[in-house]
C-alpha cells in the first residue's frame, strides 16, 4: 500500500477517534462521579448541533464563537437538570441500584423530550451548512479545514480535561470521588459541588461535540442515538470511570474502524467493531484499562 | 473418629500479580474442633478463606475436605459438600426477608431441599436457634449490625455445614453482643456438632472458644498451638499479639 | 386462601375477556390489545433475567429480531405454530450458546455488552441478507389474519406472565434473587450461579423470539434495521422500571400503563405526545422512585418497608 | 406523606387519561358536511426528516382543496371540505398498521392517503386488500412492490430500480462513459438498484473499476472515496440514501474526488441539499422525475404555492409524489361521485390521471406512464436531463470541478 493511503487511513481514524474521545470523556465524567448512565448524551450533541446551525444561518455567528456559546448553553442545561432533578433524587434514593435504574429512566425521558422538542420547534428536516470547506494537504493527505479544526479542538479539550483531573485540586477531588465516594466525603470533599460541576462539564462537552459535528455532518432531531451508542462502547472499552481510558478508547475505536474497513469492506465495519467490542469485554470484563483513574 | 481430618490444606500458595498473599500454608482441622485463625490485617486470613471456600483457586497446593480433594471446585460445589463460610463484610440478601435469606441456605446448601414449605419450617427453627425468629419477616436491609451477623450465621447453618468458616463473626459488636454471639458459636459447636474454623480479631473470643490457634503473618504460617502456647510464643508476640493478649 | 381464590377468579375472568376481545371489539381495539399483549410478553420475559438477577439486558431486541428473521426465512415452508415455537427455541438456543461468557460480565458492562450484541446481530443480518438474497428486507405474503395473530400473542403473553410468576415463587426464583442481592454470597451458599443465570437468560430469550416471529407476520415486511431496533429494548426497560422492576404485577402494570397512556396521548396530540410521555416518565420517577405499583402496594399491604 | 399524595395523584391522573381515551366517541356521524381523509405519518423517529416533505404536500393539497370549498361529491350534491385525521406512526411499521386499522374501523374515514416510506407502505398494503380500501402509494419504490399482488394498492413512482437503473445506464451510454465506480449503502433500495445496475452495466460493456458497499450511518467515507479516486473512474455511481449523499458530497470535496459524472441515488433532491452545498451542487445527478420546469399542467403553480406557504422548495421526490397522489384520489372521487370503495378502486385502476407530474396510468400496481428520469443540479436548480423527451436541460458533462 502506498504511503499516502496509509497516512490517509491513519488520519481518518485519528480524526474520528478524536471526536469519539470527546463524546466519551463527557459521558464518562458523569458516570464516574455520579454513577449515572446518560442515555440522553446523543440528544445533547443534537441540541449543540442545532444551536450552532441556527446561530450560523440566522445571525451569521461563526461556529468558532458558537463553540463557546454552545458549551455554555449545554452547561446551563446540565446545571438545570442536575439541580432540579438529579440532586434531589440522589438524596432520596434508597440504594445505588435504584439510583442507577431511575437515572436511566430520567435520561430516557430527557432524550425523548429533547429530540421531540427539536422536531416540534425546528421540524424533522435534515439540515446542514458549509463552513471552512477549504482543503488542506498534510504530507499529501487532503483534509478539510473543518474536520481538522474539529479534531484539534476535540483533542485539546480532552487533554485539558485530563490535565484538570490530574493537576488541579478540583480534579483531585473528582478523582477521589470517582474512586471511593464514601471515603472522599469523609475527607471533606463537597460531593454536591462536584456532582454539579462534572454534570455541567459532561453536558458542555457533548454540546461542544455537537457544534463540531454540525460543521460536516447533517443535523436531524433524531441523530443522537448512534452517538450515544458509540460513546457507551468507548467508555466500556476504556473502563467506566476511567477518563484516560475513554480518551484512548476513542482513538482505538476510530483507528480500528478505519483500518479494519480499509483491509476488508466498509460494509463490514459495524460487524467488525461490534465483534471486537464484544470480544474485548468478554476477555476483559472491566475494559482494557480497567477501573481507576489515571 | 475424633481425630478424623475434616479439613486439610496442604502447601497453599496464592499469588496476585506480583503479590504473594499466601505462601506455603499448611492448616488442618480435625472433626469437632474449633480452630482460630489470627494475624494482623493483610496477613492473608480472608484470602485463605477465599481459597478454601473456592472463591479463588490456589496458585499451588491442595485442599482436602473429609479426605476428598476439593481444590479448584467452585464455591457452590464446596458448599454442597458441607463446607460453608460466612463473610467478614456481611453479605445478606438485603431486599429479601430474613426468613427468605435463611430459606435460601436451606434450599441450596447441602440438603438441597426442593420443598419450599419444608424449607420455611426448617428456616424458622434455625432463626429460633440464633434468636432472630421475631424478625423473620423483616427485610434484611432493615437489620442492625448484630442481627446481620446472626443472620449471616443462620443462613450458613441452614446450608447444613459440617465445617463452618467464620470470618470475623464478632467484629464490630458491643461487649454484650459479643458475649451473646460467642454463646451462639458455642451452641453451634456443641449442640449441632459442627466443626468451626474462625478468623477473629477479638482475642477474648479466640482464647475462650478455640482449642487450637493458627497464626498467619504476611501470608505465612508462623505458629500453631493451644491458646496458651500461642500467647507464650515469642515470635507471635513480636509479630502481632503483644500487649493485646494480656489485656 | 379465600382471597387468593378470588384473585385467581379475577385473573381468569380477565383472561376470558381477553379471549373474547376479537369477538366484539373493532379491529382497532384488537390491534391495540395485540400491541399491549406484545409488550406484556416482552416485559414479563425481560424481568425473568433482568428483574430477578439484576443483570440489566438491552439484548431483548436481538432476540426479537432473531425470532422475526427466523419466521421470515421459514414462512410458507413450515406451519405457522411451529414457526412461532421454533422462533422462540432458536433464541433460547442462541442465548444458551452465548450465555456463559456473557453472564460473567457484570453491572453496567453487561448493559452495554448486550446493547453491542443487539447491534452486532443487526449488522450480521444485514450482511447475511445481502450475501443470501442480494437485498435487505423481506416481504411476507399470505400472512395470517389479525385474530390468529392476536390469539398467538395472547398465548405467548400469558405464558410469559405465568412463567415469570412461577419462576419468582419457586426455589429457582429465590436463587435468582439471591444472585441479584449478593452474587458471591449466593455462590458460597450452594447456588450454582452460572447455571442459574444461564437458565434465566435462556427463558428470558425464549419469549421475545416468539413475539418477534408473530410480529414479523403482522408487519408483513421486515428488514434488520426495524426488527433489531434498540427501541424495543429501551421501551421494555422503561415499562419494567415503571412497574417497579422485579414484580410480575409491576411489569404487567408498567406495560399496561405505558401502552395505554401513550395510546391515549398519541391519538390526541400527534406532535406533543412523546414530549408529554417523556415528562410523565420523569415525573413518575421523581415522585414514585420505586415504580407506580409501589405506593399502591404499600397502602394495600401496610407493610413497613 | 407529601410524596405519597403525589403518587396517588399521578395514578389518578393516568387513570383519568386512560379512561378518557376509551370513552372517547367516534367522529360524529351527523349530516355529511365534511370529508375525513386519514393517513399515518412518520412525524417522529428515523423517517421523520424524509416524511416532512410528504406531510407538507398533503397540507398544501388540503389548503388548495378547501380554498375551493372542498371536493364536489355527487352523492351528497355539494362540495365537502376535507378534514385530515392523521396520527404519528413513530417511524414504526407496527404502529402504522394500527393507525390504518384505527382509521378504517374506528375513525371510519372516507378516504385513505399513504404513509411515508417503502417499509411502511409494505406493512400497510395487506390492509388495503383485507378491508378492500383503495390506497394510492406515494413515497415507496422497490421492485418488491410487484410481489404485493393487491387489487387495492398502487405505486406512483417511476423510480422503480429496474427502470431507474436502465435510464441511468442509457444516459451513461449517451455520455459515452467507459470507467465507472459503484459505491452502495447496505439498505433495501440501494441494494435493489445495484441488483439491476449490474446486468445493465455488463451489457453496456462498462469497465467497473471499483464496487464496494458501506453501512448505513457511516460517518467517515474518506478512505473509501480516496480509494475510488485512486481508480480514476469517469463516473461515480453512489447508490445512497440522504445521509450518505451528504457525507459523500462533503468528503468527495475533501479527498478531491471529482469524476466527470457523479450520481447520488437519493439525497440531492432533499430540500436542504441545495442550501447546504451551494455552488458545490453543480453537476451532481440524482434520480427523480419532476421539475417545476416540466411541461406539465400545474407543475409551476404547485411549486410557487409550496414556496409561498412553506418558505422553502418542495422535495422533488417526496412532496411531488404525495401531491400527485392527492390529485389522483381527488379526481377519482370527483369522477365516481361517492366514497364507494369498490367504485373508487375500479376507477383508479382503469383510468388515466392528469397531475403535476404529467399523465399517470396504472398497469397492475405500477405507474407505467411516467418514464424514469435523471435529474442534475445546474446553476442552483434541479433540471431533468434524461430522457430527452421530458428533459428541461442538456446534461452538464463533464461535471465542473468543486468550487475552491
Amino acid at each position: 500500500m502506498e504511503l499516502t493511503r496509509i497516512l490517509q487511513i491513519l488520519s481518518a481514524g485519528l480524526i474520528i477517534g478524536g471526536i469519539y474521545a470527546l463524546i466519551a470523556v463527557g459521558l464518562n465524567l458523569i458516570y464516574g462521579t455520579m454513577r449515572l448512565l446518560n442515555i440522553a448524551h446523543g440528544e445533547l450533541i443534537m441540541l449543540g448541533a442545532y444551536v450552532t446551525y441556527w446561530l450560523y444561518t440566522l445571525y451569521g455567528v461563526s461556529p468558532l464563537i458558537s463553540m463557546i456559546l454552545v458549551s455554555a448553553f449545554s452547561a446551563l442545561i446540565g446545571l438545570i437538570v442536575c439541580w432540579s432533578i438529579f440532586l434531589p433524587i440522589i438524596k432520596t434514593s434508597k440504594s445505588a441500584a435504584v439510583l442507577e435504574s431511575n437515572s436511566l429512566l430520567i435520561f430516557f425521558g430527557l432524550s425523548v423530550i429533547f429530540s421531540n422538542l427539536a422536531s416540534l420547534l425546528w421540524t424533522a428536516d435534515i439540515r446542514g451548512y458549509s463552513y471552512m470547506t477549504k482543503v488542506f494537504y498534510i504530507l499529501g493527505v487532503p483534509l478539510m479545514h473543518n474536520r481538522l479544526l474539529a479534531f484539534l479542538v476535540a483533542v485539546v479539550v480532552c487533554i485539558l480535561s485530563y490535565l484538570l483531573l490530574q493537576k488541579t485540586m478540583l480534579g483531585k477531588a473528582i478523582r477521589a470521588l470517582i474512586q471511593d465516594r464514601e471515603a472522599s466525603q469523609l475527607v471533606g470533599i463537597n460531593a454536591r459541588f462536584i456532582y454539579i460541576f462534572s454534570f455541567c462539564l459532561g453536558f458542555a462537552m457533548a454540546g461542544l461535540a455537537g457544534c463540531l459535528l454540525s460543521m460536516f455532518y447533517e443535523i436531524t432531531p433524531f441523530m443522537g442515538l448512534p452517538y450515544t451508542i458509540v460513546a457507551f462502547i468507548v467508555i466500556v472499552l476504556g473502563g467506566l470511570g476511567n477518563i484516560f481510558g475513554s480518551l484512548m478508547g476513542g482513538f482505538l475505536l476510530g483507528l480500528l474502524e478505519t483500518i479494519g474497513v480499509s483491509l476488508t469492506s466498509p460494509g463490514l465495519r459495524p460487524i467488525l467493531s461490534y465483534s471486537i467490542f464484544i470480544l474485548i469485554i468478554l476477555v476483559r470484563p472491566k475494559g482494557i484499562f480497567g477501573r481507576g483513574v489515571y | 473418629m475424633k481425630d478424623m481430618k475434616m479439613l486439610e490444606a496442604r502447601n497453599i500458595s496464592k499469588r496476585f500479580g506480583g503479590l504473594m498473599a499466601l505462601e506455603d500454608v499448611n492448616i488442618s482441622v480435625a472433626q469437632g474442633e474449633i480452630v482460630g485463625l489470627i494475624g494482623a490485617n493483610g496477613a492473608g486470613k480472608t484470602t485463605l478463606f477465599n481459597v478454601i471456600s473456592g472463591t479463588y483457586a490456589p496458585t499451588s497446593g491442595r485442599i482436602l475436605f473429609k479426605g476428598r480433594e476439593i481444590t479448584g471446585m467452585r464455591p457452590h460445589e464446596i458448599c454442597r459438600r458441607g463446607l460453608v463460610r460466612t463473610f467478614q463484610v456481611v453479605k445478606p440478601f438485603r431486599n429479601m426477608t430474613v426468613l427468605r435469606n435463611v430459606m435460601a441456605g436451606k434450599l441450596f446448601g447441602k440438603d438441597r431441599v426442593k420443598n419450599l414449605e419444608y424449607a420455611r419450617e426448617e428456616a424458622l427453627k434455625i432463626l429460633e436457634f440464633v434468636g432472630l425468629a421475631q424478625k423473620a419477616h423483616v427485610l434484611a436491609r432493615g437489620l442492625g449490625l448484630a442481627d446481620h451477623k446472626r443472620l449471616e450465621l443462620a443462613r450458613s447453618l441452614a446450608a447444613d455445614p459440617e465445617l463452618l468458616l467464620l470470618d470475623e463473626a464478632l467484629a464490630g459488636l458491643t461487649p454484650t453482643e459479643t458475649v451473646e454471639a460467642m454463646e451462639i458459636v458455642r451452641k453451634i459447636h456443641e449442640k449441632l456438632q459442627i466443626t468451626i474454623l474462625m478468623v477473629e480479631h477479638v482475642m477474648k473470643a479466640v482464647t475462650g472458644l478455640c482449642s487450637r490457634i493458627v497464626v498467619l503473618h504476611y501470608g505465612r504460617k508462623i505458629a500453631e498451638g493451644t491458646p496458651k502456647e500461642i500467647a507464650e510464643n515469642p515470635e507471635v508476640v513480636e509479630a502481632y499479639l503483644g500487649e493485646s493478649i494480656e489485656a | 386462601m379465600a382471597k387468593r381464590a378470588a384473585l385467581y377468579g379475577f385473573l381468569a375472568l380477565i383472561l376470558a375477556l381477553l379471549c373474547l376481545v376479537p369477538a366484539f371489539a373493532s379491529d382497532y381495539v384488537v390491534s391495540l390489545f395485540l400491541d399491549l399483549l406484545m409488550w406484556i410478553a416482552l416485559t414479563e420475559s425481560w424481568i425473568i433475567l433482568s428483574g430477578y438477577t439484576g443483570y440489566i439486558s438491552l439484548g431483548h431486541s436481538a432476540f426479537f429480531g432473531l425470532g422475526a428473521y427466523f419466521m421470515a426465512m421459514t414462512w410458507t415452508h413450515i406451519p405457522y405454530a411451529l414457526g412461532v415455537l421454533s422462533g422462540g427455541l432458536v433464541c433460547l438456543a442462541f442465548a444458551f450458546a452465548i450465555g456463559f461468557p456473557f453472564l460473567r460480565v457484570r453491572g453496567p458492562y453487561f448493559v452495554i455488552l448486550t446493547l453491542g450484541l443487539s447491534e452486532f446481530t443487526k449488522y450480521l443480518f444485514i450482511n447475511l441478507e445481502i450475501k443470501l438474497g442480494g437485498t435487505v428486507g423481506r416481504i411476507l405474503m399470505m400472512t395470517p389474519g389479525l385474530e390468529t395473530l392476536y390469539y398467538s400473542v395472547l398465548i405467548v403473553g400469558t405464558g410469559a406472565t405465568i412463567t415469570a410468576y412461577f419462576v419468582k415463587n419457586s426455589r429457582f426464583g429465590i436463587g435468582l434473587f439471591s444472585i441479584k442481592e449478593e452474587e458471591d454470597a449466593a455462590n458460597s451458599l450452594g447456588i450454582n450461579t452460572s447455571i442459574y443465570k444461564w437458565l434465566a437468560f435462556g427463558i428470558s430469550a425464549f419469549f421475545p423470539g416468539m413475539v418477534g416471529a408473530i410480529l414479523a407476520l403482522r408487519r408483513s415486511y421486515i428488514d434488520p434495521y426495524t426488527v433489531f431496533s434498540p427501541a424495543v429494548s429501551f421501551q421494555v426497560i422503561v415499562m419494567a422500571f415503571l412497574g417497579g422492576f422485579e414484580d410480575v404485577e409491576g411489569a404487567l402494570l408498567g406495560a399496561v400503563v405505558l401502552t395505554l397512556v401513550s395510546e391515549a396521548l398519541w391519538a390526541q396530540y400527534p406532535y406533543y405526545y412523546m414530549i408529554i410521555l417523556g415528562a410523565i416518565v420523569i415525573f413518575i420517577v421523581k415522585f414514585m422512585p420505586l415504580g407506580v405499583l409501589h405506593p399502591i402496594k404499600q397502602r394495600l399491604l401496610k407493610e413497613p418497608q | 406523606m407529601e410524596k405519597r399524595k403525589m403518587s396517588v395523584l399521578v395514578v389518578v391522573i393516568l387513570g383519568v387519561l386512560t379512561l378518557g381515551f376509551f370513552s372517547m366517541s367516534a367522529p360524529q356521524a351527523l349530516a355529511k358536511d365534511v370529508m375525513p381523509v386519514g393517513f399515518s405519518m412518520s412525524l417522529t423517529g428515523k423517517y421523520a426528516p424524509g416524511a416532512a416533505g410528504q406531510m407538507q404536500a398533503y397540507q398544501l393539497w388540503l389548503d388548495v382543496v378547501n380554498q375551493n370549498g372542498g371536493i364536489y361529491v355527487k352523492k351528497y350534491g355539494k362540495k365537502l371540505p376535507v378534514k385530515f385525521v392523521y396520527y404519528d406512526d413513530k417511524s414504526s411499521a407496527d404502529t402504522a398498521v394500527r393507525v390504518y386499522e384505527k382509521l378504517i374501523t374506528k375513525d371510519k374515514v372516507d378516504v385513505l392517503l399513504s404513509p411515508y416510506g417503502t417499509s411502511i407502505h409494505f406493512a400497510v398494503a395487506p390492509l388495503a386488500e383485507r378491508y378492500k380500501v383503495p390506497i394510492v402509494g406515494s413515497t415507496a419504490a422497490s421492485v418488491k412492490l410487484r410481489d404485493i399482488k393487491s387489487r387495492y394498492f398502487w405505486f406512483i413512482t417511476s423510480c422503480v430500480p429496474d427502470r431507474q437503473m436502465k435510464a441511468l445506464v442509457d444516459l451513461l451510454k449517451y455520455l459515452n462513459i467507459k470507467n465507472i465506480a459503484i459505491i452502495y449503502a447496505q439498505e433495501l433500495f440501494p441494494r435493489e438498484n445495484l441488483q439491476f445496475l449490474d446486468p445493465y452495466v455488463k451489457k453496456a460493456g462498462f469497465n467497473v473499476v471499483l464496487k464496494k458497499d458501506y453501512p448505513m450511518g457511516a460517518k467517515d467515507l474518506t478512505t473509501l472515496l480516496s480509494e475510488v479516486k485512486g481508480k480514476k473512474p469517469h463516473a461515480v455511481i453512489a447508490l445512497c440514501y440522504p445521509a450518505g449523499a451528504f457525507t459523500i458530497t462533503t468528503q468527495a470535496q475533501e479527498v478531491g474526488l471529482n469524476p466527470d459524472f457523479l450520481f447520488e441515488l437519493v439525497g440531492p433532491a432533499v430540500v436542504v441539499f441545495g442550501p447546504k452545498f451551494g455552488a458545490a451542487t453543480e453537476g451532481i445527478a440524482t434520480m427523480g422525475h419532476w421539475s417545476p420546469k416540466g411541461k406539465w399542467p400545474g407543475a409551476k403553480e404547485f411549486y410557487d404555492r409550496y414556496v409561498a406557504k412553506f418558505k422553502r422548495k418542495p422535495d422533488y421526490l417526496n412532496s411531488v409524489l404525495s401531491y400527485t397522489e392527492c390529485q389522483i384520489v381527488q379526481q377519482a372521487i370527483e369522477a365516481v361521485g361517492s366514497f364507494d370503495r369498490e367504485k373508487l378502486r375500479n376507477y383508479i385502476a382503469n383510468h388515466e390521471f392528469e397531475t403535476i407530474n404529467g399523465p399517470i396510468k396504472f398497469a397492475g400496481l405500477e405507474n407505467t406512464k411516467t418514464p424514469s428520469m435523471i435529474l442534475q443540479w445546474q446553476k442552483g436548480e434541479l433540471e431533468i436531463i434524461w430522457p430527452k423527451e421530458t428533459a428541461t436541460a442538456k446534461p452538464l458533462y463533464p461535471k465542473p470541478p468543486w468550487p475552491k
